[in-house]
């Protein structure tokens, strides 16, 4: 159990979580990355930048 | 508004998908429209964002379906609105871009193939009177312009906000989701990875649904919210289906159960 | 930047299209960018948008031809800039709508036909970079979002801005006729009563022209502006040429007088 | 091929939606693709257009789903086939027009939306693989072209047949109502005063029908046929639905009942 | 008609964009349209393909420019009876694709952008009268077919003919080189790797160039042959002004010099 | 100075060609494989076969 630091929804996460493990969000579907395992802590995974308009 | 008498006459419960009965007072019909000849209706009709006056539609037998751009302006706005995020003193921009099926099936020069096609075109830059209807629902002065796309079906709203408090995304996600969480015909798109990360019209085109989202700009405390409708189904004919599901006690999303095409063009 | 010795060695004048010298300092490249490794040669560079820095551009061997979003948005506002209707101060809302051909050559799953037609899609609601070359531009806030649309070329921007003082239509008229009446490359477009009454895409595309337009929203004294560019055109390639005819002391239309087609669907 | 056995193993009814199973011999696979690994399962698998191949369909277990234009085209041609009015020794000229989903979800350069958009490209103007199966069905000579359209789903095949003996109106519509009349996801379109006269594609866009139908050329004895089908329906998963609600004796229908939308643009 | 008189009055030279004089005879013009009521200025007029009668046009003071699709047709075939492929007792099969602008800028409830819009849409399958220009060219029968598809400027011919002898390559690279090589207005597309490798309407939109192209079938020895115009440019006005510029003896390219976009979408 | 196998038109080729160098026509876009030098012969490369509509 943890709670996604974007959006704050509870998510449920699997026994065996590694640090380092990316994770989806299922509701604001954003990419967490696990940086502390017992208990679990979540930031947000830096995003690739997409380059438009340039 | 001429016939309404003999509609209602001929049955219990009579859904208006026209404006005629969405305001609620004359006054408003004679300064956005060219007055009203029913005006004693007005009270009586029940104004059918089923996520907003669900109470009120149950058993209503006069129902005015709201209008596709303001349903779409409405559906976004409103979380901010109920979280207190907003309080109605606040500029509020809507920037909607919307498919040829709004203007109906009617044909004119400037709706013909070769000119509608391809176009980013202003239609509306002030006075639309669906800001009526956006209005009256929330209190608050709106700067609302329309722009035409190269669609057939749907409406996006995107609304630029500026809270007189600063929030946070966390406080945005809990707004929204204390809306919508057990709203059937509402879906939260915000941010993600994949290709669809806000709401988009072609992903609820032939759907009754709204999607909805939003995001936060850190440097100048700006609220971007976007949503997403089919104006023939969530701004029209599903919302009026949903609106007399709701008012003769049937299941809600009765005849509402398509979930969209992927992939889609320009639906 | 890596290669822009090598560049100017190669030729008197340069005009770079991409970003790299569009800015005045390095502070703005980390806050904006991922820093910069030639700053020194910030100041030499002349941005263009040949309609602000003529005089500049004259002579000028390091060019940097400004952003399209960038020159669409700066073009659409520059009159109420100069008629000193804005001073800065005030809340600007720039809703942009552009085509595929702003992502490049390049493809991606979300860049494929079968995603990237008939959208209406949110891609960048916040911190766009271009937003560094209008507050440089203008020295204000803005809040900035942008839209993919079923278009190949073009980009289209909507300014919602809030004039500390009421203005008229008379007033935009003539700040906009003030800035514009001489150029070769802006028209405005504001109003009238056949199928193109405000700027749009499809009317500049292939061309070097830009069109500006605005409306005036009498009841929350809101103006709104429009302004349509083809982002490889005035948005880049025909913005290059523009300031290198300047630059050089050719007539300023060698090589642009294009008028583009009608019809036209999506270009 | 190589996974066969284990998909096998873990299902009792198999619906292939390649092209590995859909020809009845190894030398076919030879001709038109890279050879069979597993040519001693072609005797076993059923081709399934459940028009054509219903019995068949009924139990079994290993199922190839046809190939979206091999398909359209089929269903335009087999009324003639049947009927007596082509017996497989004439000249038939196939034109199809297809959308970009029949790519599947890669992306390349020429998939990219800027390339794709707008197009009438030809993509496959001689030696389509679809041939094989057309042939196969009818026991003819083809000569197939494909061209892209901007359009994400659906195929459209225009079949231009020339009969050995004259033929009336008359006996096209007996024909064509002789093979058609019982099916459920075969509507035939030929004629009339309304916008749709004709099979198109984005009148079964989403949906599992097949349009057919024809118009006869007086001056020189041509037939022309008219099919369009959905190829992510009819043309692939609808189709596989379809023919596994036959093997497993459910209704044909079962999850198959979308209608479709109107109006909508490109699919 | 009614008006050739006075119009030629006004100038020494008329093209006529209609089809009032493409035809020989009076007895074609019974047969394809309502008579005509001037039968004995058909002689006088000459038809206006450039490529085909050049030296007719030298001169000429009425002028009648082809047909979009025949236009793009028998620029197409033209090489192969040039050349002694076809002698026009061969099935020839045309089937054509076209824009929204061939209708012209009235509107109907047909032509309206929802309706329009995404479109494969056969709409004149048996009957176009443009075949009677091609069989007038040719001498030939034809089965021609066309479609509207989504794009708003455009003719995009494909014909599959079937010659009595064999074919190489070769030598229909040598007829089409022979009969084209000099022409300012057509350009070769036939095969090679990149994203363009056959004609399409898209590369030349706006511009008064034709795209041939084609490609053999060694199965059945079909040859498939593509060609594509702007129909607003080669298609009429184009080609009214490349026929002026010869009758007038001007520079052949005079006015006509637009290269077109790349990249578009649907133009 | 060789013949495109292809479509017949003269390409002039540069001096040091080498077997095995993959050559464009420039006028049907062919690509061509030099498979002999001294005198030159080309032959038509293979294609990438595109797999649409499966
Ligand atoms: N389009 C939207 O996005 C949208 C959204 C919300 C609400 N609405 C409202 O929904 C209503 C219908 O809009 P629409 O876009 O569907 O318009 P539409 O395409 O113009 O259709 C109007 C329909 O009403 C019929 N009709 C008109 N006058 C009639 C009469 N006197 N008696 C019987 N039938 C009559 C027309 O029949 P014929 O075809 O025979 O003329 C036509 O079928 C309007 O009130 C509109 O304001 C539309
Ligand atoms: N698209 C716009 O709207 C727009 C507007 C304003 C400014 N710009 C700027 O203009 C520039 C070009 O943008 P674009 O949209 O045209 O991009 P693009 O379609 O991706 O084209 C980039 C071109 O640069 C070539 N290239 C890349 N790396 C190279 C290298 N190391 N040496 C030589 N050539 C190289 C590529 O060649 P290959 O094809 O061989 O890879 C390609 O032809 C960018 O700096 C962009 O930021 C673009
Ligand atoms: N498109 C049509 O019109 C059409 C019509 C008839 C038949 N078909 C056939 O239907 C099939 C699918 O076509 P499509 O157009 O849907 O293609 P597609 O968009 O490329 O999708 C292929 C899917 O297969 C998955 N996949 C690929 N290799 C896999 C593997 N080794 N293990 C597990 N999953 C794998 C891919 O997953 P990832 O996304 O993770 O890569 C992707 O989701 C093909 O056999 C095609 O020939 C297509
Ligand atoms: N579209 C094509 O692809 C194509 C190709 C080859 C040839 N053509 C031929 O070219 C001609 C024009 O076609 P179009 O597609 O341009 O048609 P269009 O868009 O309908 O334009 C017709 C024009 O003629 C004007 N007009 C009509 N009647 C007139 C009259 N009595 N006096 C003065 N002006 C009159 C109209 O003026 P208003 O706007 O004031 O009504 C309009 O500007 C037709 O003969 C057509 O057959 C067209
Ligand atoms: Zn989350
Ligand atoms: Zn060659």
């Amino acid at each position: 159990m943890a709670n996604c630091p974007e959006c704050g929804a509870e998510l449920s996460l699997h026994d065996d979580v590694e640090t380092g493990e990316i994770i989806d969000c299922g509701t604001c579907g954003g990419e967490l990355e696990v940086v502390a395992t017992g208990p679990v802590e979540l930031e947000t995974a830096p995003e690739l930048e997409e380059d438009w308009g340039e | 508004m001429e016939h309404i008498d003999a509609f209602r006459e001929a049955a219990d419960t009579v859904v208006d998908l026209s404006a005629d009965f969405r305001l609620d007072s004359e006054a408003e019909y004679d300064e956005w429209y060219d007055g009203h000849s029913r005006p004693e209706l007005l009270e009586e009709s029940v104004y059918a964002l089923p996520e907003r006056n669900r109470d009120e539609l149950s058993g209503a037998s006069l129902i005015a379906a709201g209008g596709c751009n303001a349903t779409a302006t409405i559906l976004g706005l409103a979380p901010l609105f109920d979280g207190g995020i907003l309080d109605g003193s606040e500029q509020l921009v809507v920037d909607v871009k919307v498919g040829s099926s709004e203007g109906g099936a009617g044909s004119s020069k400037a709706s013909s193939h070769a000119e509608r096609s391809g176009v980013v075109r202003p239609y509306a830059p002030t006075g639309h009177r669906h800001e009526a209807e956006i209005q009256a629902e929330f209190g608050c002065e709106t700067a609302f312009s329309a722009h035409a796309v190269d669609m057939t079906r749907g409406a996006a709203a995107t609304c630029h906000v500026f809270p007189n408090e600063p929030v946070t995304t966390g406080d945005l996600w809990g707004a929204f989701r204390e809306t919508y969480d057990d709203e059937p015909f509402v879906r939260l798109v915000a941010g993600g990875t994949g290709v669809y990360r806000y709401p988009e019209p072609k992903a609820v085109a032939g759907t009754n649904y709204a999607e909805v989202g939003f995001e936060l700009d850190p440097s100048n405390e700006r609220i971007v919210v976007f949503s997403a409708i089919d104006n023939m189904m969530k701004g029209s004919a599903g919302q009026a289906v949903h609106a007399a599901n709701i008012s003769c006690g049937f299941e809600e999303t009765a005849g509402l159960d398509f979930q969209g095409l992927h992939p889609v063009g320009a639906p």
